[in-house]
């Protein structure tokens, strides 16, 4: 037996002996764990399995054991990972400290640091938010103009912050602030920890034009920050901020892949044979038919795609500004899908309150509307094709 | 009629814009959602476009109406279209008055319009049975019974069903449901014995929902126009009403268009006015050039119904396809030149989106009118 | 009998009397008479209508008598063409100094110029071509390099122009010309006259990616021209050039109207039948069925556009800026439904030459390559949408 | 196999590239325009293709072949695709060569393919009928004549009938025009009796035209695999040759996006690199995306082909049609983006318009090959 077939058996009787039936689909509930002070497990199986998986460091299975990984390889982490969805255990934490903060920490952080904050988020302790965006700036996130002043072995931080992902339930935030006004814009921006229970933070949730929203305007008032916050070099957030958003495109990229936490959706095909009352055959639609198709060949192309682009990775090359053509035909696939679902339910699936509409067709209405965020949120369409042109093309600016 | 407006229908547009901005409140779609009582419109400014004479537009004088044309009829639900408003207009006088008008009995004519033109009547239509506009889809049937009619049945996306004081019903007295034989209309009181009006919000915060008729009365009296010749009305109704749903809508589609122009102008980002991006530019004269098409296109298709021209048909259809088409891409650009702001429940656009939608889905989507197009054309 | 059905009853009588039968449908052929020194004529009936029609100067009804027109109001204009419509008279005259030059003579022009050209246009003695495009400068007309140095009493003129469409059959060419290269690029053009046989003008044809073609590129080699030449005012010429444009661009939109000319080609549905092999009923291919629809539509909202935009000139307003429209969308129509004919066609649209292939299948591939061009020349649609953007809609730069 | 080149593959695509690159003269398909007396393409490139061991790719080491995959077959095929290379090669070892691979005798194997592999012999596939790609609407018959076949009918679109030395010719041994079952296919000399060549010049300057059969015989050892059941090698056939198809659409594709966009960076009009202007910028990442896309998918079906995966055929329709797409708009974008100067014949890019066009048109377009994978996945 190779190493790595070793591991694999190794890893299936653990899992077989540790992982509860509670977290296991069929049994198992289609819902996250995200850590946190305030941390809410769907059940009591649910926080067993945090508990023995971040034992093993297998919450973030490839960080270094000693900030609470597991120290695996890649390709022992994917047998991890296949072994888990043998089983269809739940992973036993989600958050955007493990995908989007940990990386960026590994890569910049100074050792006090991560072994601070990685290992917190590791044991599901820290919920982090990211605090990027602001009011008024919108994709030029460069120009945002939340102020940190020094004092002493402080900051200050004044500003607000917008789009802030579940802030209302993080313990942590990750910012972007201004440190120094007088300089072009990319440069006097700053990358700093602050802890959201100080005085001075407050969080407002947002509503969208689908409804209520995990998003949040995050305000900061006279907020004192402990300089040993600060991530890297002082001026210098910007470097980190774009190697976070390529994290952050390459998780969003990545959506396609996680959508099996929830329930399962009704296939599009299911949806058509229902409403059309056509349960075998032809579809008798044929122009909804040959959207279906191409939406289908369109998703086979970018599956392909995903699947390159990981196979090149492998031979050496990390996400770069490729992951905005992710982003960008993720987005709109979603919302063409979206879309789609509900002009073919057609009436059923245009309410929005009332017990007239079952929950089901308002969940696609809510939808559809949410989708339309996907191509603004995380870098509109425009940036990342500004982005393709620029870094993939080198077209002049 | 040339493709122009008149001095009286400038007139009629200055007066009718003039309304919609001082009096419609467009935060009264936020406001309904929370209200559990609505009437599902705002009775007070549907009192006041009674009194500027805006129901009695398509009516002849003998029932109190203007004896005026769809040209006019357009002119106003443009300006109620470019703000949003909700009213039971479009039920009332283009859907349920428009049936009467059309089919009705010189009785049911002189029992129902004057009310529609003087506001004491609301009117609304129900035929619809499936997910999509199908109008001969219908199976809701009608049993003789004695003199009269029992009809049973569940009706969907009925248009302001909440408030309508009668309902022009479509049900089948002969024939399986997709046969365009076998069709009648009955005039209904709301308050009849069996009816039960199930309604909910719509997503863009016009009211609708589903009807139940369970034995319902109808006397030989309460058929509109011939026994099994419904069609006959619902053909024609629908190809109009499709051309005033479409007025409404380029009414919507040109406010997003002008609402997003103006931010293209205000906004900046990157050190420039976002409407300096050329990207930008080339979309916006694109959906500029979608919604001046548009724009032809409505008002060819109103003043060829007023002209009882051939091809007022077949211009309906290119009318209601192209305004989903045009007033949805509306909605969607708007949002995405707005960007985050637009997502959010606080700014107006998002709204033009939502009513984009169920406008799209109401009388028929753009696959629907071309399908139908087609066949009127022989492809 | 208001005066205009007098005019029409007039003018009803006059043209059964002298509109000769080779001239009207179906006797006629579809062809195009464009006058000028080398005119060729499709019949002798052809010459005998343009010089009754010349005389009347009805060749150019609106235009004022004194220069050889007819002193029509629009409307008589209308009953005109209403009248050679009833019988199916062919126009007895085209040419670019009919739709082009000759306007922007009557608003720009003196009155020597107006005597000697216009009065030559509307007898079809001079055929025009115009010289506005140079290699290298594509849409940015403006950026032109062709010199005119003014000696004494002439112009000598060094350059060349593109695109200057039938040059080689031309026996003047309409020019712009760069008379001071020392201001701004729009301040220093002129507008220049220029009799092709003057020394030093030669025309080469263009051969495009569909074959032989009416473009060609001309080259100005010393060439001596009169002053008097010169209309406006030099270094004025470029708010001639717009106007110019403008009304090319009308032309260009009105396209689909003079279609009319060419021999009736079949339409998309009976290509479709034929190829489908369906003479009747639905078509079996419902997504080109859709297409096709769609195809249709678009044209049908055209058609009203343009009519709108004609009752609106009525009302007084002249050719604007929404031409740009009308090019955009008439252009790509039009590569829509060259394009849906090849696809229906399939093998029998793909032949180049050979005897294999016959006229038809080879005329659907060269007009299908042709048809690339009409978002390119006259401005190309990138241009038109900036002209939209900012004339019409007022964008920023 | 991984998404990504091998280290093997790499070395034949440089090889590759290099040889098309120095070797093949792009204005080969001005010239042969005038050309009355071509064979429809270069024999002495095919000769050097033949030394470079390209026509042995596919095939077997028993006939001569080099034994290798769909992978490398396709990266020969993208290079030559870049350039717009004319060649017997698609016809010869895609199609004829592929078709007596996948059913031919041992001894037509023997017959024929050693003289793929050694460039000495040139096939086509002759099966088209109607005009549009549709493999079982033939009508072409094969009537029983004594121990043998007499062949009649008409075929249209045969690729380099011109130059094929020998032909695999669908016919209809039994059932009717559309029918799966009844088709054979048959192995015949281009020199047959009653066998007419009528070949003219397509479009992208690639050979081709109709081949009319007049009572040819045919013995039963020319029929390849079995009577009637010729769909079976067909179905295989189409499906492999779309993906071939598609992997020189795709080097044809790229190369039309990379020309475009380094003209993009030279080109200046009004005072700037017209590279700069945000609207032809978007556009170009968009096309970027879709050659991006188009390379994936065509990796995937031809692995998935030399894998024998279960998908194959389904990825296959994906892989053609986005191929049709993709290359099609590659060609109006490098036109469009190019100017006026991309009008001309002067000028290299049209002919990428012209290519995309025929190839997309070939072995079935994009709406084909989605009612195809609709059918296969059951839509």
């Amino acid at each position: 037996m190779s190493d790595l077939e070793t591991f694999r058996a190794d890893t299936r009787a653990w899992l077989e002996e540790n992982c509860p039936s509670g977290v296991r689909q069929p049994d198992a509930p289609p819902a996250a764990v995200w850590g946190g002070r305030r941390a809410e497990f769907y059940n009591d199986d649910a926080k067993v399995w945090l508990e023995r998986m971040a034992e093993k460091g297998w919450t973030v299975p490839t960080w270094p054991t000693e900030y609470g990984g597991g120290g695996l390889s890649n390709d022992e982490a994917k047998v991890l990972r296949d072994e888990m969805q043998r089983i269809r255990a739940n992973p036993p934490l989600f958050s955007f400290g493990i995908s989007m903060l940990g990386p960026a920490l590994l890569e910049f952080a100074n050792e006090e640091q991560k072994k601070e904050h990685l290992t917190r988020i590791a044991r599901g302790e820290i919920r982090w938010c990211q605090g990027y965006s602001e009011p008024g700036a919108g994709s030029d996130l460069a120009s945002l103009r939340t102020r940190a002043v020094r004092e002493g072995d402080h900051y200050v931080v004044n500003g607000s912050k917008i789009w802030t992902s579940d802030a209302n339930h993080s313990d942590w935030i990750f910012c972007l602030v201004r440190t120094d006004p007088d300089v072009p814009k990319h440069n006097g921006i700053s990358f700093l920890l602050i802890d959201m229970e100080s005085p001075g933070v407050s969080v407002s949730p947002i509503q969208l034009i689908s409804g209520a929203s995990p998003f949040c305007e995050t305000f900061f008032d006279d907020v004192r920050v402990p300089a040993a916050n600060l991530v890297g070099v002082e001026n210098d957030g910007w470097n980190i901020a774009k190697r976070l958003l390529q994290h952050e495109r390459a998780m969003l990229g990545e959506g396609a892949r996680s959508s099996s936490m929830g329930p399962r959706r009704k296939t599009l095909l299911e949806v058509a044979r229902e409403t059309l009352d056509a349960p075998e055959g032809r579809l008798p639609d044929a122009v909804i038919r040959d959207e279906m198709v191409q939406l289908e060949m369109d998703q086979a192309c970018y599956k392909s795609t995903f699947q390159r682009s990981a196979d090149a990775a492998k031979a050496g090359r990390g996400p770069g500004p490729e992951t905005s053509m992710f982003k960008l035909y993720l987005s709109e696939m979603g919302q063409r899908g979206s879309d789609l679902r509900q002009r073919i339910v057609g009436a059923e699936g245009l309410g929005w309150s009332g017990a007239e509409f079952d929950a089901e067709e308002v969940q696609i209405a809510r939808e559809w509307l949410y989708g339309r965020a996907s191509s603004i949120l995380g870098g509109t369409s425009e940036v990342q094709m500004n982005i393709i042109a620029k870094r993939v093309l080198g077209l002049p600016d | 009629m040339a493709l122009v407006l008149t001095e009286e229908q400038e007139l009629l547009r200055d007066s009718a814009r003039d309304f919609v901005t001082n009096q419609w409140d467009f935060d009264w779609l936020r406001k309904v959602r929370g209200d559990s009582d609505t009437a599902g419109y705002d009775p007070d400014i549907y009192k006041q476009i009674v009194e500027l004479g805006w129901t009695a537009i398509p009516f002849s004088e003998e029932v109190g109406g203007l004896d005026l044309g769809y040209a006019e009829l357009g002119v106003v639900l443009e300006e109620m279209g470019r703000k949003l408003m909700v009213t039971p207009y479009l039920s009332t006088v283009v859907l349920g008055g428009g049936a009467i008008a059309l089919g009705g009995t010189a009785d049911q004519k002189a029992a129902v319009l004057p009310g529609v033109c003087d506001g004491s009547l609301l009117l609304t239509l129900a035929y619809q049975e499936t997910s999509r506009h199908d109008p001969y889809a219908v199976s809701t049937a009608a049993t003789v019974d004695g003199d009269g009619y029992r009809i049973s049945g569940r009706k969907t996306l009925v248009l302001d069903v909440q408030s309508a004081n009668k309902l022009v019903v479509a049900a089948r007295t002969g024939g399986n449901a997709g046969d365009r034989d076998g069709l009648t209309l009955f005039l209904l009181d709301a308050g009849a014995d069996g009816l039960k009006v199930s309604g909910g919000l719509l997503l863009d915060s016009r009211s609708g929902g589903h009807l139940t008729l369970e034995n319902v009365a109808a006397s030989a009296a309460d058929v509109v126009g011939e026994v099994n010749a419904g069609a006959d009305i619902l053909d024609e109704l629908f190809s109009r009403a499709a051309v005033a749903a479409s007025a409404e809508m380029l009414g919507g589609a040109q406010d997003a268009f002008d609402r997003t122009v103006e931010y293209l102008k205000e906004r900046e980002q990157f050190g420039a006015k976002i409407g300096s991006f050329q990207g930008l530019k080339h979309r916006a004269a694109r959906w500029f050039c979608e919604v001046e098409l548009l724009r032809s296109i409505v008002m060819d298709a109103l003043r060829a119904i007023d002209e009882g021209r051939e091809d007022a048909r077949e211009l309906a259809c290119v009318c209601k396809a192209r305004a989903s088409d045009v007033y949805q891409m509306s909605g969607q650009e708007g949002i995405q030149m707005h960007g985050g702001i637009g997502m959010t429940d606080e700014f107006d656009i998002g709204f033009y989106l939502k009513r984009a939608r169920v406008s799209e889905l109401l009388l028929g989507d753009s696959a629907y009118h071309r399908n139908q197009f087609a066949e009127m054309r022989g492809f």
